[in-house]
């Protein structure tokens, strides 16, 4: 029963005009590939490592179909057909292209039909390796359990893959359940994945697969002592989005960032290249049994969390509708909010309440993801600390599920080990004191914060209205979250976008998508 | 009751010369009474008289966090600290937009950008967008202000070219992002870019941010450094300021 | 209406009982009188100041009556007729005693009405003193104002008086309401008040009338700075309780530390001798409008809060019955209660929430003094520091009146300047972030924290019965509160109490009551 | 990756020997850009590079606010530091009583207080009370010991006094007030007492509190001294200690 006495027709109403606006854009989505895609591919079938120039082999691989132009045809086709062909497998093939020795566009063209056939063992061998990664973290959490929501999630970001797996394992011992590797600055602007481990990266290191491995490691040996799974954490937004998230499947990433619109706003990122990677990159987490993370926190960094409130619940909304298409179950779905109201605010506490608790019932199984304030955090580690109180006391007010812990340094530097510890020490100490207290309390009808929820839902719909009606891209270029505004064709990675061609194919979506969906 | 020396001034805790500090620090190893002397140590060796160890907790094997309290010995002779700050002539957006009209008869130019890889925009937007911060409006609002703002993740080179395309009398750089050192990098760059170019006098060089100060623009080779707090007046007042002393 | 849906005839009950017990303390009190109270009776005659050795004249003259057992006679008697004798006033006369040029007792005696008679005018100016007062108290409050309840009480300890009146200033500009003047340690051990200004004190400043008027005048011109008047706050408990009431009446104190229990108890000061001390200070207090505010919350500190919860609601019970035998006003009952359960304990913030709302319902005119948490403070100023948060969160969702703000630093030393800025700050960031919130909440019926009420009531009056059946002096040799045992002529001061006699009069008694009850 | 050296060991923040501390103190003077340069000074005097003053707050005319951070540039030898910690062979409650009985074959006697002015009771309890301290019997309970609490507020010469009247093995004080050093005048009066009636050696002497340590009560002429944490049993093993010390 709703505490905010919701009309759920509302809610409803809200859906479909976020199926709406999701449906326009997969329609284009379906009908496009992207350089990211098609390396995605080859990664899947077993292609990896660098060249001397350290640029990665599926990108060698890739711009031979770009440099023809025959990007819109699929790698599949190709690499198949060279396999055929030469009988070597994928990786050896990778390597001959890079050498230079091998063209696989010039070859003699097997019909359509062999060629998938040649692939259909190496899917199936990805496929399971990825659903193998699944049963393990199945497996695990049956046997050492997890942690009680809401998780504490925090960050680690030293720049150095090694530093980052100490002080992962100190968070753990002090009682954190999921452990998200901070990237180094602007990876998401690079149309590669980095190779290999990183020792100097700048507020954070590379999302590179063995980075990947490193902190999986680790985490696997703190989660034993301790006791409970502890879930990774990595993020996929950005050039690369379906690269990252075979990576992450490889890897048994847990949870993943990957929010198409926080590339376009806050990276500026092409909208388009962006969206349709997202979906293959979806598909993929998806079908790894990893939790999304999308970014609607982020709007309220550049708008102000009172007023803008509704776009966060919209765009929400639209995420939810564009994770379902992509095979995301809704207890994948971390979708983002963020206390970030301004603490001088009169009942501000109030009106996050409101928010908090508004999520929760509009999307009762997701574990939405909370960000902690971040906005009004000062140099006042001590005011700052008490902000990340009242955030943590909102979340067990209203049974958050995964809780990003704030830290009284956020205005400073990235987190120190200390600072981590006082972070976890904060949470734990207000969700064991405040337990049960979401189960005490109820709401006065017709006071604030009921008020304040229906307010938020109401101007939520008139902004899906305006959306759906000129479609999602147009209404990025009206600026209408976050308040920036991006031109449809602006941005970075347009020139990666292709239109399929006829007999395009990529048996993945359909094996992951049906994979997942079953 | 003791009068305050301001040739010697010491950290006030509840009583005059008390020198009372608060540290938090993580030492790297197992916790414990060795540990804890190991602070004390560390304690004396920065000047402090009575250390106490108040807390300490072990965050994982061989780190050991403390909470410690102790009385500074050091004084500062507050006579001998000149004020580092900018000195800026601070007029109103109204007072501003009259003066250019007035002394100098044409729009000032300006260009801000957020360069390097940060993608830190806020700054720069209180500083530049119309609707300004804190009620304070930005740049784009002055009548005669000519404000361009390129956003974030913009490289040193593309923001010098936009400087001379619309002859710019000010760049406005913001960075936020410190870690590394990335701002200093980032800033050092532009300013050897501008010099390798001989036209570093061209422009009135500016640059803000969260972890910027004055003194260190100053070093940098800029002409001046904006913290928090800042407003567009602060930024247009200094310009003003500026052009004056050059057509001096 | 009851947000705890508590049972009103039970609050009944307790009263009743409570009415016992106090009746049975007071019927013994009037029939005694003390040296502090006929001590306190010079002061109201206008007698001050100290001899060389820096022994107060109202010990030295007080001293004649018990060199000759007369103190069951009382002061009156003898300062009256002295006065008719030697037509010197009272302090003259104490003047000439102090020198041991005269001896009070040995004056040949005048009739009692003619002795009652030359007194009254003495005693009308005094009694007019301490009305201006508090005439002087509701101007400012209607001409500047005040702080919104809960009010920001901080203490200040420096030791040195001219100190504190820096940090009390610096307090007020930072939100301060309330700032209390931390007594020397032990001085309620001492049975005499010291004279003059302190400026060497361990842990506080004597309660002298010099440092009341010294920090009355800063708060008056603060208060006039921060445009709300700043109210003074000191301890009467212990060895001088009336006296000590006379100072702050003619100084202008607003809120007195009022509690023999906390005496016996934690300063093992003798029952009778205070109880029957803790009468007439009282009466002074009521009559000057100052707002008392006992000590229950210190049974926390030695007795467990979440098992003897209920005892601090029965000594509020009894105490506020004492209260109104005394001519206290239900405005001017600042009823202690304490923010003291283990944080390490689940769900305890739901009982701290129950326990908290559960006196506010009882007690809705009283200004609860809310102290803050202290014995589970550490030496980790982080963690303290959201202890006081939650604290404070209670405070605004139950409606408390007086908030003695914690400290982070609690465990370690009394308040720096700094820590005190910190803690102001905290309590007005959650008092404003959540200001309407108590009426927004309504807690589950029969949920875990209406139970809990119920519980800690029903405990309370089952106490009740069982100390009505025995008396108070016999309860507290039982031990029934913080778990500390007194016997009945134990403890400090006993020799100070004498039986009263026949003609034995004091007209403050009546005046004050009477002047306060109309 | 580097290895930790202990022969210079440096505070941690996020990277090895990055020497990172947090600092908090008051400075007597007017907030502003001033002020934040005699923060840093002193910070340097401290031995800090890069000072960061990342806030200030006036806290009112005069006075000043600071949180600071630096990278602190000393180290410390960990390899000559060694444990100043009180070495006690820790029995149990019944390791306790059955030692006593056979090897001592007569009860053990002890007398504690609060001494001074301090009302302090709740750590001396937590020592001797039969319901003792998180789940800890205190000496009460043992049936091997004779316990005397005298509570607070005891004049160190009725400690005394009661020591000698029940020929006490050991003498237990608690001592919680440290304003002003009020401990360390209670503690060296007992001592000197003691020492003046010739009498210091008859008694075990032993003190505990919140802020005292080992260190210190030997510093005071104790035998041992205790801290926050302890528990009747760590007590009564010292006891058992220190009398077979005596009887060698
Ligand atoms: C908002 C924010 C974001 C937003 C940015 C959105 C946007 N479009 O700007 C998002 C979510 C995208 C983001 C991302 C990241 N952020 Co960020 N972010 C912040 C945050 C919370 C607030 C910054 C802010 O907006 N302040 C408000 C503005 C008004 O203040 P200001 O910038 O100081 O500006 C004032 C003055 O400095 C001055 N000024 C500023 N610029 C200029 C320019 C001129 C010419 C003048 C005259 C004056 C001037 O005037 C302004 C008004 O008074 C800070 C933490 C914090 N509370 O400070 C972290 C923080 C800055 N981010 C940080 C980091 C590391 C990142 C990431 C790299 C990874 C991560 N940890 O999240 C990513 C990637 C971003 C990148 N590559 O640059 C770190 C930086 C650490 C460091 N010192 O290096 C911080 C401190 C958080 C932390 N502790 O980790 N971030
Ligand atoms: C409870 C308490 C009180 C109670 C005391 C009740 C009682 N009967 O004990 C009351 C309310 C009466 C009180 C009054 C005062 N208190 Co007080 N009080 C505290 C408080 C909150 C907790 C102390 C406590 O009980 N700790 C729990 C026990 C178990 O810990 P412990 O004492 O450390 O004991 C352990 C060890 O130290 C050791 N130990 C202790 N004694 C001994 C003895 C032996 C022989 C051994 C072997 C071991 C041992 O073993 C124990 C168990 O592990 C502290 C703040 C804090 N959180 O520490 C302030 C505090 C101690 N009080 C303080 C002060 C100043 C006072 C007052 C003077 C005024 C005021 N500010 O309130 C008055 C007057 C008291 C006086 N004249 O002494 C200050 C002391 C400042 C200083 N460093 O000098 C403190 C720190 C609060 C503050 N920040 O102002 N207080
Ligand atoms: C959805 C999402 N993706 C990615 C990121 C990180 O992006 P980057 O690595 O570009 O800083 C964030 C961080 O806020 C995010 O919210
Ligand atoms: C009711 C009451 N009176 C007096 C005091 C202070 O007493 P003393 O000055 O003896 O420390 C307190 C302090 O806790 C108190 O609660």
């Amino acid at each position: 029963m709703s505490k905010l006495g919701l009309d759920f027709t509302k809610v409803e109403r809200a859906r479909e005009l976020s199926r709406k606006i999701a449906d326009d854009v997969q329609t284009y989505v379906e009908q496009h590939t992207t350089t990211s895609i098609e390396r995605a591919i080859c990664r899947l079938l077993g292609i990896d490592g660098v060249d001397e120039e350290g640029i990665p082999l599926p990108n060698i691989v890739v711009k031979q179909l770009t440099d023809n132009n025959l990007l819109n045809e699929g790698i599949c086709r190709f690499l198949g057909n060279t396999i055929l062909e030469t009988g070597m497998d994928a990786q050896e093939i990778a390597n001959k292209v890079s050498s230079g020795e091998l063209d696989i566009t010039r070859l003699k063209m097997h019909p359509l039909d062999e060629i998938k056939l040649t692939l259909k063992p190496l899917v199936d061998k990805a496929v399971n390796r990825v659903r193998k990664n699944r049963d393990k973290r199945e497996d695990l959490l049956d046997r050492i359990g997890e942690g009680p929501r809401p998780y504490l999630y925090v960050i680690v970001a030293t720049g150095n893959i090694y530093e980052d797996a100490i002080q992962a394992k100190a968070a753990v011992e002090q009682g954190a359940d999921i452990v998200a590797v901070i990237r180094s600055t602007a990876q998401s602007l690079l149309d590669y994945v980095p190779y290999g481990a990183t020792t100097e990266g700048y507020g954070g290191t590379y999302a590179t697969q063995e980075n990947f491995r490193i902190m999986r490691k680790a985490l696997d040996e703190a989660g034993e002592k301790a006791g409970k799974y502890i879930r990774l954490c990595n993020y996929c937004s950005g050039l690369c989005m379906p690269e990252i998230a075979v990576m992450g499947a490889f890897e048994r990433l847990d949870v993943m960032l990957n929010d198409a619109l926080y590339g376009i706003l806050f990276r500026d990122i092409n909208m388009k290249r962006t969206l349709i990677d997202q979906f293959s990159s979806r598909v993929i987490n998806g079908f790894a049994g990893v939790v999304i993370n999308t970014g609607e926190d982020n709007y309220l960094t550049t708008s102000d969390a009172y007023e803008a409130a509704h776009t966060v619940l919209a765009s929400q909304f639209i995420n939810e509708r564009l994770a379902l298409l992509a095979g995301i179950s809704e207890e994948q779905m971390g979708l983002g909010h963020a206390f970030e109201m301004d603490p001088s605010m009169k009942n501000g506490f109030l009106y996050e309440l409101a928010q908090a608790q508004l999520s929760r019932e509009i999307f009762p199984k997701a574990p939405l993801k909370y960000m902690p304030p971040t906005r009004y955090k000062t140099g006042n580690i001590f005011k700052g600390h008490i902000q990340d109180a009242m955030f943590n006391v909102i979340s067990i007010m209203t049974n958050q599920a995964i809780q990003l812990l704030g830290m009284p340094t956020e205005a400073i530097h990235t987190p120190f080990m200390g600072d981590r510890y006082l972070s976890i020490e904060n949470a734990q100490y207000i969700f064991n004191n405040m337990r049960d207290i979401s189960k005490e309390i109820s709401f006065k009808d017709g006071g604030i914060i009921q008020e304040r929820a229906k307010k938020v839902l109401d101007e939520a719909i008139f902004l899906l209205e305006h959306i759906s009606e000129g479609g999602l891209f147009s209404a990025l270029e009206k600026g209408i979250f976050a308040d920036i505004k991006r031109p449809r064709d602006g941005g970075k990675g347009l020139d990666g976008v292709a239109e399929k061609s006829e007999d395009y194919f990529n048996p993945f979506i359909s094996e992951m998508l049906g994979g997942n969906l079953k | 009751m003791k009068k305050i020396d301001a040739k010697a001034i010491r950290p006030y805790g509840d009583t005059l010369n008390d020198g009372k500090i608060q540290l938090s620090f993580t030492l790297p190893v197992k916790s414990g009474e060795r540990a804890k002397t190991a602070a004390k140590k560390l304690m004396i060796k920065m000047g402090f008289s009575n250390p106490q160890v108040v807390y300490q907790k072990s965050l994982s094997e061989g780190f050991t966090f403390f909470v410690v309290y102790g009385d500074c010995t050091h004084t500062i002779d507050y006579t001998k600290i000149e004020d580092t700050g900018i000195a800026i002539t601070r007029r109103s957006m109204k007072e501003i937009d009259s003066h250019i009209k007035e002394k100098i008869g044409r729009k000032i130019v300006v260009v801000g950008a957020t360069t390097g890889s940060d993608a830190h925009t806020v700054g720069l937007d209180a500083i530049m967008n119309m609707k300004g911060f804190a009620g304070h409006y930005g740049l784009e609002r002055y009548e005669m202000i000519e404000a361009y703002n390129l956003g974030s993740q913009v490289q040193n080179m593309e923001l010098i070219r936009k400087g001379i395309e619309v002859s710019a009398d000010a760049l406005l750089v913001s960075q936020t992002v410190t870690a590394k050192n990335a701002h200093v990098k980032n800033l050092t760059e532009l300013v050897e870019l501008l010099e390798a170019e001989n036209i570093r006098d061209r422009f009135i060089l500016i640059v803000g941010g969260s972890r910027i100060s004055h003194e260190l623009a100053r070093e940098l080779g800029f002409d001046a450094g904006f913290g928090p707090g800042t407003y567009a007046e602060d930024v247009a007042s200094f310009i003003l300021d500026e052009l004056a002393e050059r057509n001096k």
